[in-house]
């Protein structure tokens, strides 16, 4: 029902909510919401809730970078979120979720993994972020992606006794260079649009989901959907996404 | 699990956190979090904090799971990530798996599943932050959540735990507490009907004192029992 | 059909198998039954029989606490002993009776685990206690923590040569403070009993198992069943649960 | 799979328990241990100790499952985390998922399964205490569980191993000879009927050897066939 | 991923193969490599070599997975544990449930799966070697094994990888390429039909470089859908 | 259909391809076809295909035998190869391929593991051997059992520099003191054949794989199927895989 009216509001130009095509719903960020994580964001788009929690331990480096910390970047689909969503081991589109929100991070080097090693070879920080859906109501990308640079960039790294986590007590920052923004464009019709509300989101033909940095270069790119995207379209869709990305890093 | 401290956990009659021992800490409560959810809730302990969301009453799938003269009540304990000192791997447990099956049997008491025959009820707890007493929190949380759902219930469920530590008798142990205490005693009541639904109990209590104990648990559950129903007479007022 | 003669027959104070509400079936417990195993007990409540093993070997201890051994308590419920029991990792039944039989043993600090220490911080002993149901013919909470202190009192320390074990010679016998025994009082309308046969378990309303120390102190108590307990029931179920604790532990 | 031994595990024609070549060790056998079953067996060979039990022909779920024109015979070979020198993680390994295969297949042969049409048997072997040759022990106690179950079958299985350790041929390898030797083979057959259900043969033979020690394991199979006879009429005696 | 190296990657505008920027690696297609299967190819680019079967369209099961009015892709790429420099464990990892997505995602335009409604056509793409650009050659073999499959499709797909090195951009990136590359772009395409299938972008690049990558990936896979063709032609010529 | 008419024939005495009952399909082995991998060989059997691919890592050695590297061999049953094998961990039939397999190695000490030590006691060489089915159309076993040693006896062992594996660079021959091969014979009815093509695998009653020794030595046997053996036909089962196994050496 909500799906037809909604492919007919957006084929007359429309949204389901009187947004226009290249606009977000309201959005709330707060920081350090959860104490115990060593960085953490709230993130609310229209009701689409999640929270992103970073967590900092001691691990071993990967054989082929000994001189870089860790980054992994998971994601729970929890069912609380959304009654699509079921019990189990993350499904592919959690995975994807989780991947694009990682190669955001990783691919624009916002996390400074050189300067995470503790022991050269040996002993460097793990850096976890977990993002939790907490309310599902469309674009999950953008609202994960958000929450996840600004828990990173709230990030205090664990205080260190005699090679041991002090639970409780931070020292400097977590480094951070750069704050990379995600923006996921959606096509139906010869219609672009953003921020797609969960009704949009069912009846979208396809979406290009783009990191954009700082000075308006990309970082990750990831098409999504079951139609294909004519050549021609692909730079409006970038540029679209480009200045959306700008809009969103404003409210950091 | 539980980190043992060095600190004397209570000083001149009062805990580390400046509680008396049979006061709570800060409690708040709100509904409706979670608009994809029938009905859904947050309740805070302090920074102990819990979202509970309910789907259903829903057909069951697969069909063999389904019986045909009584709906099932379905519950998962989760704890983010994030939610702990050290990071939680995700996925359950064995601990997240007894706490699922225990608060499962705190609610069934309280539903008329039989009215929903070959379907579920799904409900959800997940801990965004843990500092003690996550599992009473959760259940707090789902009650309202199944309130706020509208599903007809007998009574509200309230829960909360109670201790012993430095031979002090301790209402709603925090995180330090739980991991040093003597021992402690998780309980679940309909507070109305004076009912328990859930009792759990670790650590060495002679009976006296765990008499003791769960006379405290009830006087708290019958407080925290009127902290929810206010939230929802103050949601839902319109519709009384 | 069995399940409704023995409702009737508790309503009207009786049981399937004419014992008394506050009477076990016959016990019997054998030790030292698995040369392999560095303890080993044999239970039989009536027909239902369980054998826990003890293995222990040499590991490394958690980091919260370096200077304690470690206690794995763990259960499968193999489809050998039931028509109920499927294969596969162990269901929610089987976590929760390890764990009530785990916290009867831990929490009355009976394994003295300051004592298992091999080299401080590094090396210390992990005692796995496994148990294996037999036969399921009901009441499995109190006979598997049953046959685990049994097995557990009766265990000795293997020997290590070099920091290493050698294969079936042994030393000290484990070090194992405290005997708890476990009850697990039953209700059904205003009946309390102890020990369900099958036929009684599958109506029980609920049940509370509750672990007692030789001083008639608890150590752990789960609440079990679908159904609640009035709060002014609870005292004569600890009283019922204390006083046949005391009868068992004559059997030891 | 194995420690080495330093020792000679032959010394004056008699192996490191006393027994000569082709003996056996003490073999015990039972049925109705289990009560919850429809049959079962405790089956010992020295040491190793092996349950078997039985479930069914019943109903197979979930449907797709099934076989319209046929039964199946389901079969789960286990240890017990405690029945080895170094504990066992529970659940299967490869070793014994390949065992349950090669079981099942030893039983195939004997059960008129084309008489249960959509349903099962399921049968399980249980480990106890392994002190070598436990799938052999297992298959003895399985087709005696299969027998007090009244599961009509064509012939019992009787089933052993033997083997080969410094140059002599010998018969039921206990734990030390297991890993020490230079080669193993087991063997379960129809001894009536005098058919070969199960072969896994193990380390280097000449084609003579192996035709030595097949014939060894043919006797030994209906020494224990002689056994299970008993055992079994000495329990049914009435029913005959 | 990826092992970084030290040397120089273009030299005198050459890459360490000595293929100038623009050039792709030797190209070999082949189809029906698999006897047991719907539709089968092999290809390579330079040493990856990727095989694709097709099993299908054929019913699905079990029953609720079924969608009523159109049938479903279904699609699993895996790397054997060989493949690599150090061995893969076998199994999904992350990486191959979201490449197989995308995969998916990049062929479900061009089939026509509401011809089978309750029925699944199952892809599979395996790669034996892997020397960078894997997803793109599965992707190729995949489309051709579709099409040796005899399923209609609205175009063939052709993918092809490009990407920016050393401040170059560059066209099928190999292993060590992919790995020291400062951006690479994943690009399929339905080539008659000028439409895009699959994008995924890692590294920097500003939006003129995309534009420029992009234009390069579109060319490349005109070219690699002219070797696909004259493939399929010498093959099933007299089809024609 | 297929199957019906396979066994009609094979019960006069033919074949589905008019091979004599000891002949073998076409045979083809070719060896390094995998330069990722440190050893590989592509078997081909009628239709059948088979990749073996060898991948040597630094490891650890089993407590037990602290002196010897360490063999493991896996098959994986991809669903490329048949229409009835599906995704997900191994099932009992590849679990079973691939021990057979192993033990035809393991067994006849062809893999000579005690020159695979680095540091005694702490670093060995790691063997894998990764068996990859590409299509299958019977006779599995032989043709994974020939890949696996083809690959095994042209594999060579990493270059070590300070103790780490530099990729792509190898040094000496593994060590392989034999090349066992295997033989599977088919049993219907009364007659006894050898490489089943896929629609005779389906009505075998019975086969037996065989592992043989270049001196026609047997280092392994299992007996599959469904149906028994009589023990008077064991002999001559013995004696044609033994024939055949020197069949099949001549061609490596």
């Amino acid at each position: 029902m909500m799906e037809r009216y909604a492919l007919e509001l957006i084929e007359h130009g429309k949204r389901v909510d009187k947004r226009k095509f290249d606009q977000f719903r309201d959005i709330e960020i707060k920081t350090g919401v959860i104490s115990k994580a060593e960085g953490s964001a709230y993130v609310r788009i229209g009701k689409t809730q999640v929270i992103a929690g970073v967590k900092i331990g001691v691990g071993t480096p990967f054989s082929d970078s000994p001189n870089n910390g860790v980054l992994i970047v998971n994601t729970e689909f929890t069912p609380m979120a959304s009654p699509e969503f079921e019990s189990g081991p993350p499904g592919e589109n959690a995975v994807e979720l989780a991947r694009i929100v990682d190669r955001g991070i990783r691919e624009s080097k916002s996390l400074e993994t050189e300067k995470l090693v503790i022991v050269p070879g040996e002993k460097v920080w793990t850096v976890f972020v977990d993002i939790h859906i907490i309310d599902h109501q469309g674009n999950l990308i953008d609202a994960a992606a958000l929450a996840a640079i600004n828990a990173l960039i709230t990030a205090k790294l664990p205080k260190l006794e005699e090679g041991k986590v002090v639970a409780g007590e931070h020292g400097d920052k977590l480094p951070v260079a750069h704050k990379p923004v995600t923006v996921t464009v959606c096509k139906v019709g010869d219609n672009l649009f953003v921020d797609p509300a969960i009704e949009e989101e069912s009846v979208v033909e396809s979406k290009v989901s783009i990191a954009v940095m700082e000075d308006g270069k990309i970082c990750a790119i990831q098409k999504q959907g079951a139609s294909g995207i004519a050549f021609n379209d692909l730079e409006a869709i970038v540029d679209l996404a480009i200045k959306k990305a700008g809009d969103l890093r404003k409210l950091m | 699990m539980g980190k043992a401290t060095d600190k004397e956990l209570i000083v001149n009659g009062r805990r580390l956190d400046g509680r008396e021992p049979y006061h709570m800490r800060e409690i708040k409560m709100s509904v409706d979090e979670i608009s994809s959810a029938n009905g859904s809730a947050k309740v805070s302990f302090g920074k102990t904090t819990a979202y509970a969301s309910v789907h259903g009453p829903r057909s069951l799938f697969p069909k063999f799971l389904q019986e045909s003269d009584t709906g099932i009540l379905r519950c998962r304990y989760n704890m983010a990530p994030f939610s702990v000192d050290d990071r939680k791997s995700p996925g359950p447990d064995r601990r997240s798996v007894e706490i699922s099956k225990v608060i499962r049997r705190a609610f069934e008491p309280v539903l008329f599943l039989e009215d929903y025959p070959k379907s579920t009820v799904d409900s959800f707890i997940e801990i965004v932050e843990a500092d003690g007493s996550t599992r009473v929190t959760g259940i707090n949380a789902l009650s309202m959540a199944l309130a706020s759902a509208g599903i007809p219930m007998k009574d509200l469920v309230a829960a909360c735990s109670v201790g012993k530590i430095s031979d002090t008798l301790i209402v709603d142990l925090n995180g330090v507490e739980d991991n040093n205490s003597e021992s402690d005693v998780g309980v679940a009541m309909m507070p109305q009907k004076d009912i328990v639904t859930l009792l759990q109990m670790d650590g060495i209590l002679t009976k006296e004192e765990l008499v003791m104990l769960l006379n405290l648990a009830r006087e708290s559950c019958k407080k925290i029992y009127q902290i929810q129903k206010q939230t929802l007479m103050e949601k839902y007022r319109g519709a009384e």
